[in-house]
C-alpha cells in the first residue's frame, strides 16, 4: 500500500509532506514522517537534494530554509501574477509600525517605554497590537521596575514572514558613524522616508 | 492656514557669535527648500513621526553637520513649524512642545560662558539631542530595510496543498496492557454488584472450543479422531477432548455414534436448523 | 522582474497559483492571471499538461479536478506517512468496546446475552460491529438455546495485532485477580478509567 522505501521515494515523501504542510517544517519533525528514524543528516541532504531538484526546474515555488524550519513558497518574481487572484490587497504597514518593529527586532527585549524614548513620541497602543496580531512580536517577560512594564520581543514567525533564518540575518544596521556621514540629503530621504501617504 | 510658512532670516541669531555662523561662516538665510506651501503644511506635518523625525528632516535638508549642529537657527526654524501647526489648529502632540524646550534649553546654555579651565572636558550641551537623533536615525533606516524584505503575502506566498484525508481511517491502537486494564474494571464491578460469578477457567480449553467451533462452522460432520492434532502432545490433547466435552455440555455440538466402535463424528448443535 | 510569457512559463504560473492556492481554482480564475486572457481552452491545455508532468515524476502530490476547480493534493498512499507529522492523539476505543473485546478474549465462545450479564449493561450492536470491522472478533457458531444467539470469538488478526501466538499467552486471569487483591480499587479505577471516552 505505502511506496516502498528507496532514497527516490524517501525525496518524494519529504516532498509530499513539505508542499502539504501548514507551516515550517523542522528537520527534527520530518524525520518521524519515516518507519525507521533516518537521522538528521541523511534528511538534511534530503532537504538539499529537493531544494536543488526544484531550483533546476526553474518553477515558480522554490523550498526555502527558515527559523522554524523548511518551507515551500512561491518566489516574488511570480507575486504579480497572484496578486491578480487576491480579492484584498495584503496590509501596508504605517511608518510609525515599521519603525516600532524595527526597535523591537534590533534592541529586543525592550518596552513600550524604551521605544518611546527612542522614537521620542508617544507609541500608540493600535501599532502594538497590529504587530501582535500578525504574530510577529509578544510579550516575553516585564521589566522589575515600577509598573512592571511588559517587555516585547520578535517571534519566529517575524523570521518565517521575512525568510529570514535567525535575527543575525536582519540587514546590519547602519553604523553611527556612517550616518554621520551621509549628508547627500537626496539618498537619505530616498531611502529611509518612503512615500508618506502608506498606512496601516 | 493663512500663515505663510515663509522663514524670514533670523538677523538676530546671526549676530550671535559662534552660533549663527554654519561651520566658520555666517548662517545670514536659511535654505529655500524649507518653504512649505501653507495648504500642504498638514499633509506635510502629518509625514513626521514627532519632534525628532521632524529636526533629522529640518538638518539633513540644510546640509548641517549632525555632531555640530548650529542650535540657534535650529530651533528658530522649529519653533517656526510649531508656531505653523498651532496657527493652524493642528492638534499638536505633546513631544513636539516638549522637544521646543529641549533645544531653546540647549541653546541657552550654549550662550552661556564656560568657565576657562576644564572647558574641553565639559560636555557639549548638544550631546545627549546628537545621541537621540542618530539613535533614531539607526532604527528610521533599519525600519526602511526591514520593509524592503521579501514578505509573505505581499511578496510572496506560502505553499499549502490539500491533503487528502480520511482516505485510510486512523484504527485505534490496543495494546495488551489496555485489555488487562479493561478486565480489571469488569472484574471490580463484578465484585461490587456480586450479581455474577466471573469463573477462573484454564483458557486453553476456551481456546480449543472457539477451535473447534471455527472448523465445525459450515455445519459438516467432522471425524472425532481429527479435531485432535497428535502434535500438541499429551496435555495438548486433554485439553482439546476437555474442550470437546464442554461444547458437548454447552450443547454447542452434537457428537453421534451409529455404532460400537464406529468413527464417531461431530458437528454443530444447531447445523440442521441452519440448513433448513 | 515577472518572467515572460512564453509556454513554460504560463505553465509555471499556474502552478505556483495552484500550489499556492487555499482552495480549488476554477479555470476562470486562472484565466485572470496572465496580462492577457488566454481563453479557456488554452487554460485546459495547460492543466493537462501540468497534470501529466506531476504524474510523470511519480511525486506525492497529484494535480486534480474537482466539481468547483482544480487543486493539488496529495496521493493517498503518502497519508500515512503524513499522518505522522500529526499531533492529534489517535484515536481510542471507548470503555464499552474495550470491556466487551475484554470478556471475548477471556470467555469465548460468548454470545450477547453473557457479555452483558458480566458488564451489567447493555451492550449496544455498534460495539460488536465495531470489533468486527476491525477484524478481531467473529461469530463462530449459534448457541441452541430459544433465539439461537450468536457465539463470537476473537480472531487470529487479533492475536496478530496483539502481538500473540495464542489466547494462552494473554495475561492469566489468576495473575490479574491476584494483583486486584492487592492494588487499591480506587487506584485502578484512576488508571484503568481515565476521562470518559468518546464512543466509537
Amino acid at each position: 500500500m505505502q511506496p516502498a522505501t528507496t532514497p527516490e521515494t524517501w525525496l518524494r515523501i519529504v516532498e509530499a509532506a513539505l508542499l502539504a504542510a501548514s507551516g515550517p517544517l523542522a528537520v527534527s519533525e520530518l524525520r518521524r514522517l519515516f518507519d525507521e528514524d533516518p537521522g538528521s543528516d541523511l534528511v538534511r541532504r534530503l532537504l538539499d537534494e529537493l531544494r536543488a531538484e526544484w531550483a533546476a526546474a526553474g518553477r515558480g515555488v522554490e523550498l526555502v530554509q527558515l527559523a522554524s524550519g523548511w518551507r515551500f513558497q512561491t518566489r516574488p518574481e511570480y507575486q504579480h501574477y497572484l496578486d491578480r487572484l487576491k480579492e484584498e490587497k495584503p496590509p501596508r504597514y504605517s511608518r510609525a509600525v515599521m519603525e516600532t518593529l524595527a526597535i523591537i527586532a534590533y534592541r529586543q527585549p525592550v518596552t513600550r517605554g524604551d521605544i518611546e524614548d527612542i522614537r521620542g513620541v508617544a507609541v500608540s497602543p493600535n501599532v502594538l497590537k497590529t504587530l501582535e496580531s500578525r504574530g510577529w512580536i509578544d510579550v516575553v517577560g516585564h521589566r522589575d521596575t515600577p509598573g512592571r512594564p511588559a517587555l516585547f520581543a520578535t517571534t519566529r514567525r517575524f523570521l518565517d514572514d521575512m525568510g529570514l533564518r535567525s535575527l543575525t540575518e536582519l540587514p546590519a544596521l547602519t553604523e553611527i558613524e556612517r550616518i554621520m556621514d551621509l549628508v547627500d540629503t537626496s539618498q537619505i530621504e530616498a531611502a529611509a522616508a518612503p512615500a508618506p501617504e502608506e498606512e496601516v | 492656514m493663512n500663515l505663510p510658512l515663509e522663514l524670514a532670516p533670523l538677523e538676530s541669531a546671526a549676530e550671535l557669535e559662534g552660533v549663527a555662523r554654519l561651520y566658520g561662516e555666517p548662517l545670514l538665510e536659511l535654505p529655500k527648500d524649507l518653504y512649505i506651501p501653507p495648504d500642504a503644511l498638514q499633509v506635510f506635518l502629518e509625514a513626521f513621526e514627532g519632534p525628532l523625525d521632524l529636526l533629522l528632516y529640518l538638518i539633513r535638508r540644510a546640509n548641517l553637520n549632525v555632531l555640530d549642529i548650529p542650535m540657534a537657527p535650529l530651533t528658530a526654524q522649529y519653533l517656526q513649524y510649531v508656531e505653523a501647526m498651532r496657527a493652524s489648529n493642528l492638534e499638536l502632540a505633546a513631544e513636539y512642545l516638549l522637544m521646543a524646550a529641549v533645544l531653546l534649553e540647549i541653546k541657552s546654555r550654549m550662550l552661556l560662558p564656560r568657565p576657562p579651565r576644564e572647558s574641553t572636558e565639559e560636555e557639549d550641551p548638544r550631546a545627549e539631542l546628537v545621541r537621540r537623533l542618530l539613535e533614531y536615525e539607526q532604527m528610521k533606516l533599519a525600519a526602511a530595510r526591514i520593509d524592503q524584505l521579501p514578505r509573505v503575502e505581499r511578496d510572496f506566498e506560502w505553499v499549502g496543498v490539500f491533503v487528502a484525508e480520511k482516505v485510510v481511517e486512523r484504527q485505534p491502537e490496543v495494546s495488551l496492557h489496555d485489555l488487562q486494564l479493561a478486565w480489571l474494571r469488569i472484574m471490580k464491578k463484578a465484585r461490587l454488584t456480586q450479581s455474577h460469578r466471573v469463573g477462573r477457567e484454564q483458557l486453553s480449553v476456551r481456546e480449543h472450543m472457539t477451535d473447534i467451533l471455527r472448523r465445525l462452522r459450515d455445519g459438516a460432520y467432522v471425524m472425532f479422531d481429527t479435531l485432535f492434532d497428535a502434535g500438541l502432545g499429551a496435555p495438548g490433547l486433554v485439553v482439546s477432548f476437555l474442550a470437546v466435552l464442554e461444547l458437548v455440555k454447552e450443547r454447542l455440538v452434537e457428537v453421534t455414534q451409529n455404532e460400537a466402535f464406529a468413527p464417531i463424528y461431530v458437528k454443530l448443535a444447531d447445523a440442521t436448523r441452519d440448513d433448513a
